[in-house]
């Protein structure tokens, strides 16, 4: 798929989507199990009286609370401040407490929690300015961005300002930046709507219902990386998605959009297959997307973007799919950040007999939680109730017969079957040689082992390790040469300090050296 | 056997050794030649290299030899045992023992405990009457600092060997758990 | 051609034990990647082989059996291993990345038995020059070769959970056995 | 799911599976989080909140897992290997069948000592099937009416030293069935030699009366298998004939040329054709095995590959000396070796670049062992030789990890 293609200035006929060159290697061609959760249209979730926000909703160091308890506060109104993306409150209400309370993300275990008591009444915070986004210059917008507490909603939960100040046009002039010579700092945006792993819809449904909200965010992010390319990417397999999506774009005729799908392979929506699969330019190991001047962001994200942009409402409401054969109607939820999960299955008419384990994301890589008292957090895009039906449990372990199975399915072309035989032994230099680094943990090897191991959680384990050996021997090297600097700096002294006594004691009568 | 028909015999056998004398004069010039050309340059074999590859270069000297180098050059002439080193821990015991061909031995207490994420020094400024000695004592640069100016540490510099700590004349470092900051953030 | 293939895997069987047999020194297992230590070790055998086994059949026919001192041949190899080998070594370190280690490698050159063994063969068995140097290449190049699968060998067998009687010696030596299986399709290539 | 998010919920300090770069490794847990120990399904929350009242079991992703097990790889090849089995059967009689009972029965025997001394669980490693098929793998190369103690010793060498000594299954180094083989092929060359000459159905009725003579019955054959002697009325030399590859050897010894013995074989209808419809059995089941995506492409082709190109180059040089490919693909053990035994997965090259060198030199050998070595079928050592270079080849042949330069 040649990077530049063929683009007429102003083409606002109807962007069928044109199918991507590139294929990734290995995949899997999983059923969706789709159809239930996007029969029913998009609705709000009803209310609930608390609301529990956790401070570290993102990678990075968490939120610094603004309020203390007892306070009222209004919806929308900020609540916790951190580098990444600030943290809003989703109701108008009080500020019960901000103590330990269960958390997703930490499979249950407490995390600093804000609590607040809804009070129904929704009283929006006062708008800002309500500029329109062309007004702001990019590095305003991306800051803006960042105080409407915006993050990647594909699952990442990356803070999008942080991204976006990682482009070139901002770095250009930073001195410790270095963009590679061969990217001549034109940066590309791509927008992921590549749902590839089963049960979750909610980009599905948002394209469907809210297109022009995409594809306003989607000006929005162009103007604040300066890039004048836009690839919107679906599935092939989402026909409503991409007929809104391209009756939006004809209304707009913006021509710098363009729309594209994929053949549906899990994991096609992995940022570095996309990339390669898109613009078949292979991201490097230890780079970011920037370096092949690409950006990467979900189309929820955007949609977001554009009602922080327009609206002036932060990033305070979600789209989470509810589904799975263990819940009664399964279906797409517009559902305020700090709802519980257990007001969530109420939603949905409560479990059917048949459950047995209830997952936050999808069924490849969501994490299995220990109860449903457990808040709704930015990077919860679905929560599965799954029955027995849904799970395909893993029988007994055998030992690995070295099939290859699994490396013919590895979309970033590894080898686990090696991977899982050194990180048995603990072989932490032949981990490195053979790319555990590279592992993007979809899961694809477990799916088709015969022997039915559990390579990726063995890979998860060993990370760490490798990880921490790889800084050891950085933190040594780096140590060995100020060593040696110091200990050549000391010879130099010395010798000049011998020089100048021997200078100084010359017998007389001898010439001074001129 | 007429003393005649003797002399080719002896020829031979006198031939014979002059022979071999030759090629054993030649084999000792070559074996004398290659040991000396190994050891003239001062030449560490690449097995002290591989040795002190393996080792976390806090140069602290916990090892009883003066540095890192100095303890790998030890272990390759078999003079020091591979579990001499506390900051290298189970791993590094283990990767030496597997290197010398030895069976490897947990790291022996007698030359003291590190704990397993190492304590970085601290200088207490109020304290500090820029006198430099820490600086000269500093193996690895990782304190800054000008004489009769205040001195600091930076963190993320030290590796822990706490030599720092003896010559200070008013002792006012100490050994304080890394501050947690995102190390990744500030290369 | 069967009895060359005997004397290789013979000094191959002879090199394993040796390799961990001895335990104060362990010329091979002294180096922590032993892929190193064995490319750099089939490398010097394709540097020293060819003069060696050359030099001891000339030195064999054009001197000791005209002058019928046959007796001689013994020590006049060892005389020459001892010029070759640290030559050899000079040569190697000179290159830097295959730098030879001290102890291990000069001594396992030396009293390598598939030296002795090419260079008596030669002497016994070929007339021509080109035989012998066409020979002496092949025996370096079969050694390479060996050398590097079977460390490569013992780094997968060290990870694998062997029961504890077979471990290490044990199963190198029934990989050497099944491996000579493998060498015994060869008979009767070239009728003797 | 992101690494940070699964990660953050462990105790020990993780880091997150994005490049390092950009995100930096969580030094310490988050701020004030204490963790409770997640004691089974059972939720103890630290903190004194009540345990909700439904509480899930927690494993870790993925959820779902193909319905795909060891044993039904190992069957699945078992199935292929049936119509050679009938084939051979219809051509040499029930010797075989009687080989693979002795054969299966040793095999699971041995296992089952091996996993009781290594003190592992007998279930899941019996029904996975995979000693019976090295029982069967060597069986087909023994001729049918081998003494019994012929295809047992091979079977208990194959099971005990070429696979559990090395650690049981996945983890031996050279393929069992050809360890087996090729000990026998060197210890006992006289009782491998004894191939019954084929009494196919398909015979002309002048030979008819003679097959009544030659055809062994079930009892007849166990008696030959179990005392090692023939019923009076036949001796050995009367009902052996050679292998083609074994006649064609002795046949360009004596100084015939190519065409000659291509003469004599198809004079003698029975010889060829036998062996033509076993190997063409073989063939439909390894075809078979390659649709069930059970193997790959590139062994096959690779080492088929390998020996029509040898066979044609020196086919092209000399004719009269040797054999053409498709003499040498559809004789002797090649498309046995090409489909079923150097596929199999544990003693074979890891990645598929790996593979087709792997294969390939398993080609070469085989055709060198036939042409100029002493045994008449060099698919044996071929495979235990490239078996040896495997980690080797392991070594050079990492495939290129996405993003990486090399």
């Amino acid at each position: 798929m040649s990077a530049a293609s063929a683009r007429t200035a102003r083409d606002t006929s109807l962007a069928a989507p044109r199918s991507a060159g590139g294929r990734m290697h290995g995949g899997l061609r999983l059923d969706a199990h789709k159809q239930r959760s996007t029969r029913r249209s998009l609705r709000p979730a009803s209310l609930s009286d608390t609301y529990v926000l956790p401070l570290d909703q993102h990678v990075g160091p968490p939120a610094t609370s603004r309020v203390r308890p007892g306070e009222y506060v209004l919806m929308g109104q900020v609540i916790g401040e951190t580098a990444g993306a600030w943290l809003h409150s989703p109701v108008s209400g009080i500020v019960k407490a901000i103590e330990l309370r269960p958390a997703a993300q930490h499979l249950g275990a407490p995390t600093l929690s804000i609590v607040i008591a809804n009070d129904g009444r929704d009283q929006r915070s006062e708008d800002e300015t309500g500029r329109s986004f062309e007004q702001y210059s990019p590095r305003e917008l991306c800051e803006h961005i960042a105080r409407g507490g915006i993050v990647g909603l594909g699952g990442g939960a990356f803070p999008t300002a942080s991204k976006l100040l990682g482009t070139p046009v901002h770095t250009r002039g930073v001195m410790n930046h270095e963009t590679p010579a061969d990217v001549d700092g034109v940066t590309r945006l791509l927008l992921n709507a590549v749902e590839c792993e089963p049960y979750i819809s909610c980009d599905d449904m948002l394209l469907r219902e809210h297109a022009r909200d995409v594809l306003l965010g989607a000006r929005i992010l162009m103007h604040a990386i300066g890039a004048e390319q836009c690839t919107i990417v679906l599935e092939d397999d989402t026909p409503q998605a991409q007929q809104a999506l391209c009756s939006a774009l004809a209304e707009t005729a913006d021509g710098r959009i363009r729309i594209m799908s994929v053949p549906s392979r899990y994991p096609a929506g992995s940022e570095r297959q996309l990339i390669d699969a898109i613009f078949g330019v292979e991201v490097p190991f230890d780079g970011l997307p920037t370096d092949v001047g690409v950006i990467c962001q979900n189309v929820g994200t955007a949609a977001a973007i554009a009602r922080w942009l327009r609206d002036g409402e932060p990033l305070i409401r979600r789209i989470v799919t509810v589904t799975g054969d263990g819940i009664m109607e399964p279906a797409n939820l517009e559902v305020r950040l700090g709802t519980p999960i257990a007001a969530l299955i109420e939603d949905c008419g409560g479990y059917t007999p048949r459950m047995s384990r209830l997952i936050m994301g999808g069924s490849m890589m969501g994490i299995a939680l220990p109860h449903d008292a457990l808040p709704v957090i930015k990077a919860s895009q679905c929560i599965i109730a799954a029955s027995t039906l849904d799970l395909q449990p893993r029988s007994t372990e055998m030992p690995c017969i070295r099939c290859g199975d699994c490396a013919q399915v590895c979309p970033a072309r590894l080898l686990p079957q090696q991977l899982h035989w050194h990180a048995h032994a603990g072989d932490l230099d032949a981990l490195e040689r053979h790319g555990l680094m590279d592992c993007i943990e979809c899961g694809c090897c477990d799916y088709v082992c015969p022997s039915q191991i559990p390579l990726v959680e063995s890979f998860r384990d060993s990370k760490p390790a490798l990880a921490r050996a790889q800084m050891q021997s950085r933190d040594a090297a780096a140590a060995r040469t100020r060593f040696e600097a110091r200990n050549t700096r000391l010879a130099r002294l010395e010798a000049e300090h011998r020089a100048r006594l021997a200078a100084k004691r010359r017998r007389p009568g001898e010439p001074r050296p001129e | 056997m007429s003393v005649l028909g003797a002399l080719p015999a002896m020829a031979t056998v006198l031939v014979a050794m002059l022979l071999m004398t030759i090629l054993a004069g030649l084999a000792m010039l070559s074996v004398l030649g290659a040991g000396r050309a190994a050891t003239q340059t001062g030449y560490d074999s690449s097995l002290v290299r591989q040795l002190d590859a393996l080792l976390p270069q806090t140069q602290c000297g916990r090892c009883t030899y003066a540095g890192c180098l100095p303890y790998a050059r030890a272990i390759a002439h078999g003079e020091a045992d591979t579990n001499q080193c506390p900051p290298g821990g189970a791993r590094t015991a283990a990767a030496l023992g597997r290197l010398m061909g030895r069976e490897p031995k947990p790291v022996d207490p007698a030359f003291g405990v590190v704990p397993a994420v190492p304590f970085v020094a601290w200088i207490d400024e109020t304290a500090c009457i820029g006198c430099t000695k820490c600086i000269q004592a500093c193996p690895v640069d990782a304190i800054v600092g000008a004489s009769r100016y205040m001195h600091t540490i930076i963190a993320e510099h030290c590796t822990g060997c706490e030599l720092c700590i003896p010559p200070c004349p008013v002792d006012c470092i100490e050994m304080r758990p890394p501050p947690a900051l995102p190390r990744g953030m500030s290369s | 051609m069967s009895a060359v293939l005997l004397i290789l895997l013979s000094s191959m069987l002879i090199n394993i034990v040796a390799m961990n047999g001895a335990p104060r020194w362990r010329p091979f297992t002294a180096m922590n990647d032993e892929f190193a230590a064995a490319r750099t070790l089939a490398i010097a055998h394709l540097i020293a082989l060819p003069p060696l086994v050359l030099g001891s059949w000339l030195l064999f026919t054009r001197l000791l059996q005209p002058l019928s001192m046959t007796y001689l041949r013994t020590p006049a190899f060892v005389a020459l291993v001892l010029t070759i080998v640290p030559l050899v070594e000079t040569i190697l370190r000179r290159h830097g990345r295959l730098v030879p280690e001290r102890p291990g490698f000069v001594l396992l050159m030396i009293t390598n038995a598939s030296l002795l063994g090419a260079a008596l063969l030669a002497s016994n068995r070929l007339h021509a020059p080109i035989a012998v140097l066409g020979f002496s290449l092949a025996a370096a190049f079969a050694l390479g070769f060996l050398l590097l699968a079977f460390t490569a060998l013992r780094a997968r067998l060290r990870h694998a959970d062997v029961p504890a009687i077979f471990r290490d010696a044990p199963l190198s030596l029934l990989t050497a056995g099944i491996m000579a299986l493998a060498f015994m399709g060869f008979t009767g290539f070239i009728q003797e | 799911m992101p690494g940070w998010l699964r990660n953050a919920g462990a105790p020990a300090s993780r880091v997150p599976n994005d490049s390092s770069r950009c995100m930096p490794a969580a030094a310490t847990t988050p701020a004030g989080g204490t963790h409770s120990g997640l004691a089974g399904s059972r939720y103890v929350d630290a903190i004194g909140h009540a345990a909700p009242a439904m509480t899930f079991d927690t494993a870790a992703p993925p959820h779902v897992v193909a319905p795909n097990r060891v044993g039904r790889v190992m069957r699945t090849v078992l199935y292929a290997l049936v119509p050679a089995v009938l084939v051979h059967v219809a051509c040499f009689g029930v010797g075989l069948l009687l080989q693979i009972l002795l054969g299966a029965v040793t095999a699971l025997s041995c296992e089952a000592l091996a996993l009781k001394l290594r003190g592992k669980p007998l279930a899941p490693f019996l029904g996975d099937g995979s000693a019976i098929l090295t029982a069967v793998l060597l069986a087909l190369c023994l001729p049918p009416l081998a003494p019994w103690w012929l295809i047992v010793t091979g079977t208990a060498f194959a099971v005990l030293l070429a696979k559990h000594a090395y650690g049981g299954l996945g983890r031996n180094l050279f393929n069992p069935a050809m360890a087996g083989y090729a000990i026998l092929l060197v210890s006992f060359p006289v009782q491998l030699m004894q191939w019954p000459s084929p009494q196919l159905a398909s015979h002309g009725i002048d030979r008819a009366m003679e097959q009544e003579l030659f055809q062994l019955s079930l009892p007849e054959t166990l008696g030959t298998i179990v005392t090692g002697t023939l019923p009076q009325r036949l001796s050995w030399d009367a009902i052996t004939s050679p292998t083609p590859l074994t006649a064609l050897q002795e046949n360009l010894k004596r100084g015939m040329t190519m065409d000659e013995s291509h003469a004599l074989a198809n004079a003698d209808q029975s010889g060829v054709n036998a062996w033509r419809w076993i190997n063409l059995a073989v063939l439909a089941g390894g075809v078979w095995l390659l649709a069930a995506r059970i193997i790959r492409w590139h062994i096959p082709v690779a080492m088929l590959g390998a020996i029509a190109v040898c066979a044609s180059i020196m086919s092209a040089f000399d004719p009269g000396a040797y054999a053409g490919p498709m003499f040498h693909l559809t004789s002797g053990a090649s498309l046995l070796g090409a489909f079923f035994i150097a596929t199999d997965p544990v003693s074979a090259a890891t990645s598929n670049r790996g593979r087709l060198i792997y294969a390939a030199g398993i080609g070469v050998l085989t055709y060198a062992i036939r042409t100029w070595g002493g045994h008449p079928d060099g698919v044996a050592f071929a495979v235990l030789l490239m078996n040896l270079s495997v980690p080797l080849i392991d070594r050079f042949t990492i495939p290129r990890i996405h993003g990486h330069a090399r």
